[in-house]
């Protein structure tokens, strides 16, 4: 083996370390140990001045491997890879000590948290020692691009990546574009037309030459990967059309609470409780009336349906406040004389103008009442001739502590957002995982929102979690953008933590064919030994586990490396002495 | 050739069976072409040479001392750690000195355990005084010494510097006579530490039965609850075979005699630990995703370690059970 | 002055074992100690295995008579479920047993035996061994030996699958049948087994028997004792390696008790002594008496010699005229001369021989019918074969999935421990007086007394073979060592 | 000194890695027993690591990989649900007590599931005392 010169960097994170961690001792501890050249404490490792001390060490000192403990790697893996690669050394002799999330943050007792760091970070450095050079590949990308969802988002994300004049494929499970949006009459805050506004996208997408749109279809599996897909499109028809294309923007949304499972609103039994998607309707239509076509006096508006429930949906749908407070609005100006009631859990009216739009509305003589959304929902009931009104809505309000009886001719339920049935089915066509919220799970909740683990596939809008047409379009654009970035590069790296066959050893038992998930392995007749299409490893290591023979190698993940950093974990838990007789 | 002098060979046995020895002898015939390149120094087994005319040996004296059997007591520990001194290579020969092989299957057990099973409740014998066997008993006409029985067997590796292992329970003939006449023949020797006579790839490369990928397992069987249809892969009919983490160079002949594969040869490089590998494999194989339905299965794997550490048990990470054994 | 002889090790042995001849002061021989210093422990360690997997294991016990322990335990393990093998699977299993016979027995007299009448007790060491024996014998013998050793094991490896460690067995039967290629094959070889088993009784008679020194060393010799003895007998009470009754004759040739396998433990019983590993067996209903021959005596030899005075005949006919030949010559039945082992044990080479052929010829033997099925587990069984080197025994006990919960095994050489113990001493007492002529040569007719059991300690002590110290001490009447003498030094 | 417990543990990327990291930035509290390896998929922890660290040492390892069905490579933690059984088996037989191995699921949002794991966990193999594997293999005769 080549002599080891390895690098340590013990990061305060300002105070964030070096409170719970003796980063001194630790960082003179760590400098005891064989192969470590350097050993250094700094404040901010990830600061520039941070990555320059590593990038001037490896240059001044020729140092051969890096090791930093600060933060995740999570988090910043991919920021001192880099530094490492400015400095001419290979990304992947590279190797992160978690003392800060797994460590300073969760412990208190700091002796304790040191002698921790300490393990961690002999753990890293063993394990650096076996790393090998490792090459991120480049890959050839197919320009065209699939969009899976023709609701606001797909439609956007398909203009902008036409508008640079390349291919769109533009997949709509039902019969019309613009999804959800497609149902809205005005949008809040500032009232403007859904319908105008989707008349002019759809339009535009219709006539544009370069998206190619298929209504009433879905995709089946997905083959292939980033730059490089194909898939199979079927029609309710039952039209099967091939597609090839390089990138994958999945904008399938979201699909709104169906009430009817909650008895205390008598959704389905009273006739004029109806949900907010009808009511949307009905304002379309321009007539807001009962079932009986005669004119409504008393107007409920009921928050919350569906969701910030340990029942239903314990997230918040993220919507429907603002669109219960533009509905009281749209009321108003119809029904003047109306009694118009906001039933609400928590008022959520957030974002640019909404917080503004609650304001103005509250000053059109409208009665906001509060109830509890964790124990006692308000409950629909008959009325008595006596009470004049169609139905009664009894509650604890909350603000005055009073049982309240609300008259009401009409109610819309606020329904929420919900995953849609086939999500599973996309998510598995895709590649995608799905968390609890059955929602799609992007590769960074703040630094890569709308890119996933998987190469080449994009999530936009809804399907992520609730969103408003803003923030969605924003996301179809981000996605666009990214598309666009690869497409004009032509080509894109991806992971080099694949795995691979050592045809020398391998011995064709084929017990690691139908491990793959990607059926990324492959049996050569000939040689009589698997082969890892190293494009389609994902890098799971399922492989490398379930070989019989060590022919196959998970690379960044070998035996040995991981057998380098148990010894290093736990021979800490003896004494530092007994390690370098080691 | 004529002019260059005669390798000086030994062979010697620790714990074994005799098997190894007899894996030489049956070079038969070409004994005589053996006994042209070598003369044996030391071989108790066929020739009358003394015990303490190895003693007296110069160190490295021996060139070749091929050690069969494992370490199961004091007197093959000493004798190891002499032929050691005395001889320029030495050769872990067959399963035992290289894993410990079937006598490791003790390391299950203590001392004392089989000293009770074997003398002290025994159907057949009658040990009404509770006699053992003592390393030094006084008897009438004075002392008498037998070696110590150890707690534990060990590889011969675990108690002296090993140069060359040449593996097989016992090993194939051929690849004794090959390694026989390279080493005799001065042909280029692999790097110390290296196995020899037998083949990176592991059994599968060599054998005949018919393969596919379809290596999930719904149920395995012990080999009596089947009726193995002589023609495909034992692990697809749902047998457990150690095939896969075993070196080839046996010529397959359990498989041929269709008899699953149960390790001898050891694993193939760089794999630490066969028994660990395979049950790794064996458990990916299991077809199966609930908790229960996967016990179930396993139920049916009804020694995992006397099935997937036949030969290895002392050469294994965990190479023998643990003696402070906890109670649950 | 006083001197002190050791010798080591005692070579030529398949076993392990270190022998103690300890002298009084006037340098004659006051006892005699056969300590066995190994112990695998298999009886401990086979427990937790599945029971069909022992056949596989305890193969291991000795890599000489591996075969021998692959058939009883395939036999204890078809009690353990209950069933028989399928005639086709029997007459395999017994092919292949005396194929292994035929390669043992040669091996013996050759390798082993051979040496100390072919070369001559008193030759140098260096020649006093099988390449000794060639040069007697000439080259083309020396090769032909080998190369019918190799025949016969050529037919154990077709048939087990190994021609060491045997994997043929399996619950019910065998894993693998003989194509008829297969059968016309091993018919060719055993025609050659039964022509070189003649010549090698005719090199016997030439050499030893035509030699008035060795006949008057086989019997007036220091080589008597007078033991019980025990064999393998089918139901005309003929000897049969694979299969049938245990019987044991007394000092005149009476029988003492005829039992099946699983009545084993009501006629045999093992006593332990503290400097050896390796137990004493004795027959049960006669008693332990010490280390003394004589009906009183439960001690018994169960060995080529063992097994001819145990039966009344041989089952094939050449082996049964050499049988006749053999008593005639010897002064009838039973035959107690230690020496004559060496003869019977050709005797039998015959007979493995003529049956193999007999079986090779057996239109059953390339049968289909493999494997009886099974049905339950019965939790118990006992396997008896005749190993070459004595009767062994194996006994199982398993819960009711089959799993071994208790191991229990005689084996061959074990029969003969105390017997063995008992020859060396007698010839030792016999041949060393005053300690002053202990002479390579007169160490080595000691030697001889041990070696004419072939002994296999592999098997005795379930461990290895190994060197055989042969110490000569010389002690005080208190017992203090005085002096060793080397035999060599 | 009191008898302070190691536990090592083996934390899928996706779920119980993020997991645990999520204890982290949301300050939660639990006792510095754990030592922690990262691997992609629960799928890669091989029978083989388990072992080696039983054998240098460790009183329990701890497996940590996504809710069934939410693997990020599909099935990797049902393999490793697999492994994980056949190894309890074998542990048993070698004499190593069945606590002191655990496969448990922690999705990334499970931060506070993870804590209380550790601390738990760390209890239970704290009562169970010293593992003796290291001391065992160590010791010949």
């Amino acid at each position: 083996m080549e002599d080891k010169r390895i690098g340590v960097y013990i990061c305060w994170c300002g105070t964030n370390i070096a409170l719970m961690v003796d980063v001194e001792k630790v960082t003179r501890e760590m400098a005891k140990i064989p192969d470590v050249v350097i050993s250094r404490d700094y404040k901010y490792m990830c600061s520039d001045p941070g990555q320059d001390l590593i990038i001037k060490d490896i240059k001044e000192n020729n140092l051969t491997r890096i090791v930093v403990a600060s933060c995740s790697p999570r988090m910043h893996e991919l920021t001192f890879r880099k530094a490492l690669k400015k400095a001419g050394l290979n990304p992947y002799y590279f190797e992160m000590a978690n003392i800060r999330e797994q460590d300073s943050w969760v412990h208190t007792d700091r002796h304790e948290a040191t002698k921790k760091a300490e393990a961690l970070i002999l753990a890293a450095i063993n394990r650096v020692r076996y790393h090998e050079a490792l090459d991120s590949r480049k890959v050839e990308i197919d320009p065209a691009t699939l969009i899976i969802g023709g609701g606001i988002t797909g439609i956007t994300a398909a203009l902008e990546i036409a508008g640079s004049g390349e291919k769109v494929y533009l997949i709509e499970q039902s019969d019309k574009l613009g999804g959800l949006a497609a149902g809205l009459d005005l949008t809040f805050p500032y009232l403007y037309s859904a319908v105008q506004m989707l008349r002019t996208l759809v339009r535009k997408v219709n006539t544009d030459p370069d998206i190619k749109i298929f209504l009433n279809s879905q995709v089946e599996e997905i083959k292939g990967y980033i730059g490089n897909f194909e898939a199979q499109i079927s029609s309710a028809e039952g039209k099967e059309t091939k597609l090839k294309f390089g990138n994958i923007i999945v904008a399938t949304g979201l699909k709104t609470f169906d009430p009817s499972g909650m008895e205390n609103y008598g959704y389905g039994k009273f006739p004029d409780v109806i949900t907010s998607t009808e009511f949307e309707k009905m304002l379309q239509d321009g007539l807001i009336q009962k079932k009986n076509g005669t004119e409504p006096e008393n107007i409920a508006i009921i928050h919350c349906v569906g969701s910030r429930n340990k029942n239903y949906h314990e997230y918040c749908s993220r919507i429907c406040c603002s669109t219960a407070l533009k509905f009281a609005n749209q009321v108003r100006s119809q029904l003047p004389k109306a009694n118009i009631f906001e039933l609400y859990a928590d008022m959520r009216a957030f974002g640019k103008g909404c917080e503004e739009f609650y304001a103005s509305t509250s000053r059109k003589n409208i009665k906001f009442l509060m109830f509890d959304q964790e124990n006692e929902l308000p409950r629909v009931m008959e009325s008595e001739k006596s009470d004049r009104c169609d139905m009664l809505i009894e509650l604890n309000e909350k603000l005055s502590g009073k049982a309240v009886l609300v008259p009401a001719d009409l109610i819309i339920l606020m329904v929420g957002l919900e995953a849609r049935q086939d999500v599973k089915h996309v998510a598995h066509a895709t590649g995608l995982s799905i968390c609890g919220n059955q929602f799609y799970i992007e590769k960074h909740p703040k630094l890569d929102p709308v890119a996933t683990t998987t190469y080449g596939v994009f999530i936009a809008g809804a399907c992520q979690a609730p969103k408003d047409i803003p923030e969605s379009v924003s996301q179809a654009k981000a996605a666009a953008a990214r598309i666009l970035s690869t497409i004009a590069r032509g080509s894109v790296e991806v992971e080099a933590t694949t795995s691979c066959v050592n045809e020398e050893i391998c011995c064709g038992c084929q017990t690691c064919i139908r491990i793959c998930p990607y059926s990324a392995i492959s049996f050569l007749e000939d040689k009589k030994v698997s082969f890892v299409n190293e494009i389609l490893c994902k890098g799971c290591g399922t492989c490398g586990s379930g070989c019989p023979t060590g022919a196959i190698k998970c690379k960044h993940f070998t035996d040995v490396q991981i057998f380098s950093e148990i010894e290093g974990l736990l021979n800490m838990s003896y004494s530092m002495e007994e390690i370098k007789e080691a | 050739m004529e002019n260059k002098p005669k390798l000086k060979v030994a062979a010697y046995w620790g714990a074994a069976c005799g098997g190894c020895s007899v894996s030489m002898l049956d070079v038969h015939e070409k004994l005589f072409d053996i006994l042209a390149l070598a003369d044996f120094v030391f071989w108790p087994i066929i020739l009358d040479t003394k015990y303490h005319d190895v003693e007296e040996m110069p160190d490295e004296h021996i060139d070749v001392t091929l050690f069969n059997g494992a370490v199961r007591n004091s007197e093959n520990e000493e004798m190891a750690k002499l032929l050691r001194k005395k001889s320029k290579i030495l050769v872990a020969y067959g399963s035992c000195a290289h894993m410990g092989g079937i006598p490791g299957l003790a390391n299950f057990f203590s001392k004392e355990e089989i000293f009770k099973r074997v003398y002290l409740e025994n159907e057949s014998t009658f040990n009404p005084d509770g006699t053992v066997p003592q390393p030094v008993c006084e008897v009438p006409e004075g002392k008498l010494e037998i070696p110590v029985f150890y707690n534990d067997v060990l590889t011969l590796n675990q108690v002296v510097d090993v140069d060359y292992y040449l593996p097989g329970c016992p090993p194939q003939t051929e690849r004794f006579l090959e390694v026989f006449m390279a080493i005799a023949t001065g042909a280029e020797l692999p790097p110390k530490g290296s196995v020899v006579g037998a083949r990176d790839k592991s059994q599968c490369d060599e054998c005949e039965r018919k393969r596919t990928d379809n290596k999930l397992v719904k149920k395995f069987y012990r080999p009596w609850e089947i009726y193995d249809d002589g023609e495909s892969c034992f692990l697809e009919q749902g047998v457990i075979c150690m095939g896969p983490s075993t070196r080839s160079g046996c010529g397959v002949r359990c498989i041929k005699g269709n008899a699953p594969c149960r390790g001898c040869y050891g694993p193939p490089p760089d794999v630490i630990d066969p028994g660990a590998k395979m049950m790794s494999a064996i458990a990916t194989m299991i077809d199966a995703k609930e908790s229960d339905d996967i016990k179930k299965i396993i139920e049916d794997i009804v020694d995992p370690t006397g099935t997937f550490y036949r030969f290895s048990l002392p050469a294994a990470i965990l190479r023998k059970k643990s003696i402070y054994e906890e109670k649950y | 002055m006083k001197r002190t002889i050791i010798i080591d090790p005692v070579t030529r042995l398949e076993g392990h074992g270190k022998i103690e001849i300890i002298l009084n002061e006037d340098g004659d021989v006051n006892n005699v100690y056969l300590q066995i210093p190994e112990l695998r422990g298999f009886e401990k360690f086979c427990e937790g295995r599945p029971v069909e997997e022992l056949p596989g294991i305890v193969t291991k016990i000795c890599g000489v008579c591996s075969g021998c322990h692959h058939m009883a335990s395939g036999k204890a393990v078809d009690a353990v479920f209950g069933v028989e093998p399928t005639p086709t699977a029997k007459k395999i299993r017994e092919l292949f047993h005396m194929a292994h016979f035929v390669h043992s027995h040669i091996a013996h007299f050759y390798a082993l035996g051979a040496p100390d009448f072919v070369v001559g007790p008193m030759a140098p060491a260096g020649e006093r061994n099988i390449l000794g024996v060639i040069k007697k014998v000439g080259v083309e013998i020396g090769t032909e030996v080998l190369k019918q050793r190799r025949l016969a094991q050529e037919i154990q490896d077709l048939i087990g699958g190994h021609q060491t460690h045997v994997i043929m067995n399996i619950p019910g039967g065998v894993r693998k049948g003989l194509k008829e290629e297969e059968r016309k094959d091993i018919e060719e070889k055993a025609k050659g087994f039964v022509e070189f088993a003649r010549f090698t009784l005719k090199i016997f008679e030439d050499v030893v028997l035509g030699n008035k020194g060795y006949v008057d060393i086989i019997l007036n010799g220091p080589y008597k004792l007078n033991l019980y003895s025990m064999g393998l007998v089918d139901e005309n009470n003929k000897v049969n390696f694979y299969d049938g009754k245990v019987r044991v004759v007394d000092q005149e040739g009476k029988e003492h008790c005829k039992y099946a396998p699983p009545d084993y433990l009501n006629y045999v019983e093992e006593r332990v002594e503290p400097w050896t590993y390796l137990k004493f067996p004795y027959l049960k209903k006669v008693g332990w008496k010490g280390f003394v021959d004589g009906k009183d005596s439960g001690v018994y030899h169960a060995n080529p010699l063992g097994r001819l005075n145990a039966s009344d005949g041989m089952a094939t006919p050449l082996a049964q005229v050499e049988y006749e030949k053999f008593y005639s010559v010897l002064g009838g039945k039973p035959v107690h001369h230690t020496l004559a082992m060496h003869w019977a044990r050709l005797v039998e080479l015959l007979y493995s021989a003529e049956r193999c052929l007999e079986l090779a010829q057996d239109s059953d033997i390339t049968g289909k019918e493999l494997r009886t099925k099974l049905n339950g587990i019965v939790g118990e069984g006992v396997g008896i074969v005749e190993a070459q080197r004595g009767t062994l025994t194996h006994h199982y006990w398993t819960d009711k999935k089959g799993m071994v919960t208790r191991v229990n095994l005689i084996v061959g050489t074990t029969n003969n421990h105390a017997a063995i113990h008992m020859s060396v001493k007698k010839a030792a007492q016999a041949l060393i007086k005053k300690g002053e002529n202990a002479s390579e040569g007169i160490l080595n007719m000691v030697e001889m007394a041990f070696r004419a059991y072939d002994p296999c300690f592999s098997c005795a002590t379930h461990s290895l073979p190994g060197h055989m110290p042969l110490i000569v001490n010389f002690r005080d009447a208190k017992g203090n060592l005085l002096r060793s003498l080397k035999r060599d030094g | 000194m009191e008898y302070k417990p190691t536990i090592l543990a083996f934390l899928c990327n996706w779920c119980s890695y993020t997991g645990a990291d999520l204890a982290g930035t949301s300050r939660l509290k639990y006792v510095p027993n754990v030592r922690v390896i990262r691997v992609m998929c629960s799928g890669r922890v091989e029978t083989t690591f388990v072992l080696k660290a039983f054998r240098e040492g460790a009183d329990a390892v701890l497996i940590c990989g996504c809710h069934p069905g939410d693997c990020h490579y599909h099935e990797g933690n049902y393999k490793c649900l697999r492994r994980y059984l056949l190894l309890q088996k074998y542990i048993q037989q070698m004499g190593i007590h069945p606590d002191r191995l655990r496969l448990e699921w922690v999705s990334a949002s499970e931060g506070n599931i993870f804590a209380r794991l550790i601390d738990e966990m760390t209890e239970t193999v704290a009562k169970l005392g010293p593992c003796e594997v290291r001391k065992t293999m160590e010791t010949i005769m």
